[in-house]
């Protein structure tokens, strides 16, 4: 078994309006993040739903990041402000549950802001790959 | 210990019934043992007479099967509401989950309900008969020939000593005194488990989530769960209905339950109450709630119609999911 | 002449980006020391940030500047050239035996109202 | 199962320089549903659209997905081409692999590894896709513009010239803005009121256009082609329509002192005023913070003098409700405060000045009928110091300066000093330049004559500070060509102050869901081929609102934003989004979750009845979107307890087959 | 209220008026300056290289004290406040600097910049309020127009001294009229003195010197206070025409307690 530093799963959901555009303007800017983070594009923010990231970490993702714009700017008025009300009382659960919290985030990034959208990958994916592996809420059964 | 009796809510009955005012009484009946009494529609004096019973057993809250019993019922339905149960009532009419024109809604005084699974475990298995003794259950077993003496209050089900109000928020009719609501100290235990490491919560959880054998007991008895097609018997839902094959799988289900009925539960502790494995589901809900009176101000669902639940409501200056958790070290 | 490890070096130490500079000579108009200098505020963004330092290490502007933060304030892009002065100024005198100000110095410098102050900061400024 | 084909594009180096498409086309080939997978150079390219349009007749496919660059940039390519080849557009899913993979990643083999990934994702969702056909919804044929300078004027007089109705609400007493304001205009020198009057009154006497002067948007509400606003009219304690303009009230009010805000407070105005002469509408309007009537009922001077009885003390704010069709923003610009810059002494004396302060000063019907004089005691100055870029290009603090250019400094300034120089020919005037930026028709040879046959010394530095001494005012500057500091004792200082978008956009962008750049200016669909489109459908972008412009500017795209409204309002019906929600009948418990959280109002419930198996009948309450409303947010799919609720385009299950296929 | 004192050199020794009238004037406005204990020169000037480390420790020392304390530290000298802040905010933002720091003085926990620093005008402002400060005027200074010298080194950098609006400042003109007097305003109040540099170059002192003097007297000024030892020896050196005091002078003598510092 090789003993290389667990290379994170990191699923990022991006909201079209603002984020997926900051994700799109760190590119235009060559600002890298690691390959690390994939990105999955949602109309808005309140698109996620948490089933989706039990589901991410049910098939070993390690850490789940959504992203939205910044609460007032979003795109459909207040779609951000249901995100922000339902990852609080969600991220608030799972930690309820013993489930490390670093491995969820939410963080506004708008279409303006490439440099966030890259530094704040960088630091998730630093954070997340700090925690190791997730083995608290993965299934087993979808390993490879 | 009730203080009302089996006779007056009989006469209630009969009286509705005569008069018209209902066709049918949704109400307990016995079971094969004392201590599982289950719901029934009753339509006829006789019925009610020979079948009809009152007692510490009947905890099962009436409110989710008005969705079931009046959607193509004619007529109106007679249901006793113990205080709790009135809780769910509104939340179902909130959600317009039945016809309130259908119901006659009598709200009924409730001193608390006995745990079955705490008598077993003071008397042990092979109950054959309960009695009632004031404030004292005689309990017959088929290994003993002398009754047990078992006081009411120290097998009463948890929601009950913890038990939020005794007030009924909604009714027709109210048979006996009104209660008040009650500052309870149902959020402690949450508390407790709060201020564990998450190492012990993680240990906690898995240790009582490790024994759901997924027999959806919890979601088939909770007042909140009336979907017309729920979530985990929906084969494109994708969190289907499967036996658990490992620990990840019983985590699953209670999270996306428990956030499911989120703002919604009244917490009227019907999942634990039900639960063959005793795993106390309530306190899932319960966190959420103790979270959402903390960070969105208090709310109990269910005390009123047409409230509008937190999570489907916001304001501008709600406090960020990063700081859910800043916010609990700083109360430590 | 270009010298890019000084170049760094300055770089580093002063944590100024000479390549914020938009050369608006906003820095020099507003110098206090100008016209005692040789080479001025902005000339020392410029030239750092070509690599053309000599001059600059040989040129007695290094001991004129007031240190009175009037470029730091007031440029626009945030370059702060009196960081990159004072840089300078410490690659020069940190060499061996290059002290501007020794203690020998003092007492032509002193009158009986000369404040602590005024010699305490001339050494920090003249001297390692 | 879908036929996929799979269409991995180079982008030229782009993609290819970090990313082996090769192997990317290769390993997804035995992908499911996958049944032709390809690379070209440019996929967006004609070629590379027919190379689609081939495959899709040859392998019979019914899936496309593009691995290329952002959806956001060639979705709509892709799905046009799709259409071409005659499959669903919505059958096109787009893998990101050039802004989210190969621009970010350096080492070939992790670009390679993520660009698969990415792909297998989009592979995952387009097998799931199903084919949409939008909706339909009518166009209210009116139009909305929201701002009366140049820019909305312009935009209204056009929309108006096509037969459309138009309002143009103005938070002024009238409409004419900035320019109104201003003196000459470059690069002609043609008088500003000369040539902005005549198009005043044209709106005045258009038919088709009504003007909401002292008026503000309080709501919009509603979706492109279906505006609703709430317009609340100021109470300005005059009948507009009984009002003559007459000036007698003005004239008699007792009131004199209030600071004049057209002169910039470099003169006075009374209680009771007509901001200019050709003020349009041409209404007198009280304000109610100077008028003693208002403040304590003592006075009433004006309603006597007025013999129409156009005089209403109890006047109230007026809400009006409009639908329209289109709404243009042309909300304008402000020149920055100068209280963070005092190394200029702005503050310190009258006789540093703005540009916009110096317009007034030249301006005949300014407050020194056109005589320039120093504010501080009415000489005239002699020696006259302009400063280019305060507060412009300036990043070292964001509270103070704007990092943009404000790109009309240089040439009103060539301009001012010009005419300085043409009127005041003794006069010494020096402009303090960083770069002079003249790219505009005539712009360069304006800004030379004012250097070569006016004699403007312009100097290549900046000025340090500015020392207010006895009646002279030091400038201390450098001259960076001649490398030495310069001390010139000056009689008046004019700042060319940074321009930032009105105070009132983004409360407005807020109503309108429209997005703003960090700077408050409205952002465009797409900076190069929708600039007068604001991402939020129906809204339109006329003026400095969208980013700094000088006069020609702001009427070609005021002239360009109403092309586009009366595009949108000649149409009679508007093709939807189909990437709309819908909700499943037989699982919605119609608990009205779905509702709270719909930010359109897009969701209202029906009861339905429903066939049981044992051929009973049940009536449920059930929710039913409005597609033509509905802007797909998502919300309500996640609100929803049963699910019944979801999304086209983004369903639940498309959306976990993408976090499968990324963790898999 | 208690607060810690960092006096500095030059009032311990030329500047000695300054420190007494601060003393006396803060015992007034019931605060009491409790020095620190075995305190070192600040250094004069604040020494911007991220390397310099030494040079930096004698007022991270001072500090620490003060958080030790759990005081706030109050300078009166411009220069050691300047030196002082402006290490202060190194010790907050640049990881590298506190790190150092910290294993220099490694004897006790770390310390990342946690001490509030005030300029004793700041502490007038913020602590005691000019409104206070005013009731307590017993001998108001009416009529007289004095002008504000705030040299370079009170307000630069405006980023880290946080302690007015760096081109327009209002703290000495607002605490000249607590005391009654008119402020006068004039461009040159932020204009540097010619500092240190007058040993080498005093013709450069000069010329600045004489700029700031002009400029106040040009617009009206019949005396000028600083806060600041080095300004005022460059000022006054340099041929002031009209009265340069210190504040704390100005301020003990409205307080009415400049006679007993002269016992």
């Amino acid at each position: 078994m090789q003993v290389n530093e667990h290379k994170p799963l990191i699923v990022a959901f991006c909201c079209n309006w603002c984020s997926y555009a900051g994700a799109d303007l760190a590119g235009n800017n060559r600002l890298n993040y690691p390959a690390d983070v994939k990105i999955i594009r949602v109309p808005c923010s309140c698109r996620v739903n948490p089933m989706f990231i039990l589901r991410a970490f049910q098939r070993g993702a390690d850490g789940v990041i959504i992203c939205g714009c910044h609460p007032g700017d979003c795109h459909y008025t207040s779609g951000n402000y249901y995100t922000r009300r339902r990852m609080a009382a969600l991220f608030s659960m799972l930690d309820f549950l013993g489930i490390e919290k670093e491995r969820t985030r939410v963080e506004w990034v708008s279409a303006a802001e490439g440099a966030k959208f890259a530094a704040t990958m960088n630091d998730f994916v630093e954070q997340v790959t700090a925690l190791g592996e997730n083995k608290r809420l993965e299934d087993l059964r979808c390993k490879r | 210990m009730q203080t009302i009796t089996k006779q007056q809510l009989l006469d209630k009955a009969d009286s509705l019934l005569a008069n018209g005012t209902v066709t049918a009484v949704l109400g307990w009946s016995k079971g094969e043992f004392g201590y599982d009494v289950t719901p029934k529609m009753f339509t006829t004096k006789e019925d009610l007479e020979q079948n009809f019973v009152w007692n510490d057993f009947c905890g099962v809250n009436f409110s989710k099967y008005l969705v079931s019993k009046t959607d193509r019922f004619e007529g109106k339905i007679l249901v006793f509401l113990k205080p709790c149960d009135t809780y769910s009532f509104n939340q179902l009419l909130t959600e317009h989950r039945f016809d309130r024109e259908k119901v006659y809604a009598v709200g009924i005084p409730c001193e608390g309900m006995v745990d079955v699974s705490k008598l077993k475990a003071a008397t042990g298995d092979g109950i054959s008969e309960i009695k009632e003794d004031g404030d004292n259950l005689l309990v017959t077993t088929i290994y003993e020939d002398e009754p047990a003496t078992v006081p009411c209050r120290d097998v009463l089900l948890e929601r009950c000593i913890n038990c939020k109000s005794k007030k009924h928020v909604a009714y027709d009719e109210l048979l006996g005194d009104e209660g008040e609501i009650i500052d309870s100290a149902r959020f402690d235990e949450v508390a407790q488990i709060e201020a564990m490491t998450p190492d012990e919560r993680f240990a906690f959880w898995q240790n009582e989530l490790s024994r759901c054998i997924r027999c959806n007991a919890c979601r088939d008895a909770c007042p909140a769960c009336t979907c017309e097609k729920c979530v985990f018997d929906n084969p494109n839902s994708g969190v289907e209905n499967k036996a658990p094959a490992n620990s990840f799988e019983e985590k699953m289900f209670h999270i996306i339950r428990a956030y499911h009925v989120a703002g919604r539960c009244t917490d009227c502790g019907e999942c634990s109450r039900v639960c063959p494995q005793n795993i106390p589901l309530h306190l899932l809900n319960r966190k959420f709630i103790k979270d959402i009176n903390e960070f969105y101000g208090e709310y109990q669902a269910g005390a009123e119609v047409g409230s509008r639940a937190p999570l489907v409501d916001y304001t501008t200056d709600d406090l960020e999911p990063g700081e859910v958790f800043d916010r609990r070290d700083m109360d430590a | 002449m270009n010298n890019q490890y000084l170049r760094e070096e300055l770089i580093r130490q002063s944590g100024v980006n000479p390549k914020k500079c938009m050369k608006c000579g906003k820095c020099s108009a507003t110098c206090p020391a100008y016209d005692e200098m040789e080479y001025h505020p902005h000339q020392f963004v410029s030239m750092v940030e070509s690599g053309d330092i000599e001059p600059l290490l040989q040129s007695e502007s290094l001991y004129k500047c007031l240190s009175c933060f009037a470029c730091i304030e007031r440029c626009p892009r945030g370059v702060e050239p009196a960081k990159l002065v004072e840089a300078v100024r410490l690659s020069a005198i940190r060499k061996q035996g290059e002290n501007r100000m020794t203690a020998n110095d003092v007492p032509a410098l002193l009158d009986e109202d000369t404040p602590q102050q005024l010699l305490v900061s001339a050494f920090r400024k003249y001297s390692k | 199962m879908q036929r996929v084909g799979v269409f991995v594009c180079w982008c030229g180096s782009n993609i290819a320089g970090t990313v082996d498409v090769q192997a990317v086309s290769e390993a997804l080939k035995s992908e499911p549903g996958v049944v032709f997978s390809a690379n070209y150079q440019y996929m967006c390219s004609q070629a590379g659209q027919d190379m689609i349009k081939e495959a899709v007749k040859e392998h019979n496919l019914t899936g496309i997905v593009v691995c290329s660059c952002s959806p956001r940039m060639h979705e709509a390519t892709f799905r046009k081409t799709a259409a071409a080849a005659g499959i669903n557009p919505y059958m096109v899913e787009i893998a990101n692999i050039r802004e989210q993979c190969s621009w970010v990643h350096k080492d070939i083999a992790t670009g390679t590894e993520k660009a698969i990934i990415l792909g297998k994702a989009a592979i995952a969702k387009v097998n799931l896709n199903t084919p949409l056909t939008p909706g339909e919804s009518p166009v209210t044929k009116r139009a909305l513009v929201i701002g009366g300078g140049i820019a909305g004027i312009q935009t209204a007089l056009d929309i108006a010239d096509a037969g459309f109705p138009v309002d143009i609400v103005e938070t002024k007493p009238t409409i004419g803005g900035k320019m109104a304001q201003l003196d000459k205009t470059f690069p002609t020198l043609d008088c500003a009121a000369c040539i902005l009057t005549p198009k005043m009154v044209d709106v005045a006497q258009n038919e088709k256009i009504r003007i909401f002067s002292y008026s503000e948007v309080s709501e919009i509400k509603g979706f492109v082609g279906n505006f609703d606003v709430t317009i609340k009219k100021n109470a300005r304690y005059v009948k507009e329509d009984i009002c003559t303009g007459c000036g007698a009230c003005v004239e008699k009010c007792p009131m004199k002192k209030v600071p004049n805000e057209f002169n910039l407070g470099m003169d006075n105005r009374s209680a009771i005023y007509i901001p200019f002469a050709q003020a349009v509408p041409k209404v007198a309007t009280i304000d109610p913070n100077a008028c003693n009537m208002l403040k304590n009922g003592k006075c009433g001077l004006c309603a006597r003098v007025c013999t129409a009885g156009a005089i209403d003390y109890t006047q109230k704010d007026e809400y009006i409700n409009e639908k329209y069709g289109a709404i243009v923003v042309a909300t304008g610009f402000n020149p920055i405060s100068m209280d963070k810059f005092d190394e200029f002494a702005y503050n310190q004396s009258k006789d540093v000045i703005t540009s916009l302060e110096f317009e007034r000063l030249t301006n005949a019907a300014g407050p020194t009928a056109g005589h320039l004089e120093r504010p501080s005691d009415g000489k005239s100055p002699k020696t006259i110091v302009f400063v280019q870029c305060v507060g412009s290009r300036c990043d070292a603090c964001a509270e103070k300066g704007k990092e943009y250019c404000s790109k009309i400094c240089c040439m009103y300034t060539a301009k001012h000093a010009m005419l300085t120089r043409d009127k005041y020919p003794d006069t010494e005037v020096y402009v303090f330049y960083i770069d002079v930026r003249t790219p505009g028709k005539n712009f360069d040879e304006f800004y030379r004559r004012a250097v070569e046959e006016y004699g403007v010394k312009y100097v290549k530095g900046m000025v340090g500070k500015v020392t207010p001494e006895g009646d002279k005012l030091k400038v201390q500057a450098s001259d960076l060509i001649a490398n030495k500091q310069l001390h010139i004792d000056a009689d008046l200082v004019v700042l060319a102050a940074a321009i930032e978008p009105d105070k009132s956009a983004r409360p407005l962008a807020t109503m309108l869901t429209a997005s703003m750049d960090t700077n408050d200016f409205f952002t465009e669909a797409h900076p190069k081929l929708r600039p007068v489109e604001s991402p939020t459908a129906g809204v339109f972008l006329s003026g400095a609102c969208q980013g700094p412009k000088d006069i020609p500017e702001t009427v070609s795209q005021a002239g360009a934003a109403a092309s586009k409204v009366i595009g949108l309002l000649a149409k009679d019906k508007l093709t939807g989004n189909p990437c709309v929600a819908h909700s499943n009948e037989l699982m919605c418990n119609g608990c009205s979750s779905c509702e709270k959280v719909c930010a359109y109002g897009a969701i209202t419930y029906e009861n339905k009845e429903f066939r049981m198996p044992d051929r009973t009948t049940k009536i449920r309450r059930v929710a039913v979107v409005n597609p033509a409303v509905c802007q797909g947010c998502g919300a309500c799919t996640v609100a929803c307890p049963s699910g019944a609720m979801d999304l086209n385009g983004f369903a639940s299950n498309q959306i976990m087959a993408e976090v499968d296929a990324i963790c898999k | 209220m208690k607060v810690s004192y960092f006096p500095g050199c030059t009032l311990k020794n030329k500047a000695k008026d300054l420190d007494m009238y601060a003393y006396k004037s803060a015992e007034v406005l019931g605060i009491t300056l409790e020095e620190i204990e075995n305190w070192q020169c600040c250094g004069g000037v604040f020494t911007t290289a991220k390397n310099e480390i030494a040079t930096k420790l004698s007022s991270v020392r001072a500090l620490k004290e003060a958080y030790a304390k759990e005081q706030s530290l109050v300078t009166v000298c411009s220069a050691c406040h300047n030196v002082i802040k402006q290490t202060n905010y190194a010790m907050q933002n640049d990881k590298d600097f506190s790190d150092t720091v910290n294993r220099y003085m490694a004897e006790d926990g770390g310390y990342f910049g946690e001490t509030e620093v005030y300029h004793y005008l700041e502490m007038l402002r913020d602590l005691v309020g000019f409104d206070k400060l005013k009731e307590k005027v017993v001998n108001p200074l009416a009529g007289k127009k004095i002008a504000a010298y705030y040299g370079c080194l009170l307000l630069r950098p405006s980023g880290v001294m946080k302690m007015d609006d760096p081109e327009n400042p209002t703290i000495m003109e607002n605490f000249i009229k607590a005391l009654g007097a008119e402020p006068v305003i004039y461009a040159q109040r932020n204009e540097c003195c010619g500092g240190y540099v007058s040993v080498e170059s005093p013709e450069l002192a000069k010329k600045n010197s004489n700029a700031v003097v002009r400029n106040a007297k040009a617009q009206g000024a019949e005396m000028i206070i600083t806060a600041c030892p080095l300004c005022k020896y460059n000022l006054v050196k340099n041929g002031a025409d009209i009265p340069v005091v210190y504040f704390t002078e100005l301020l003990a003598e409205a307080l009415g307690v400049k006679e007993d510092t002269n016992e």
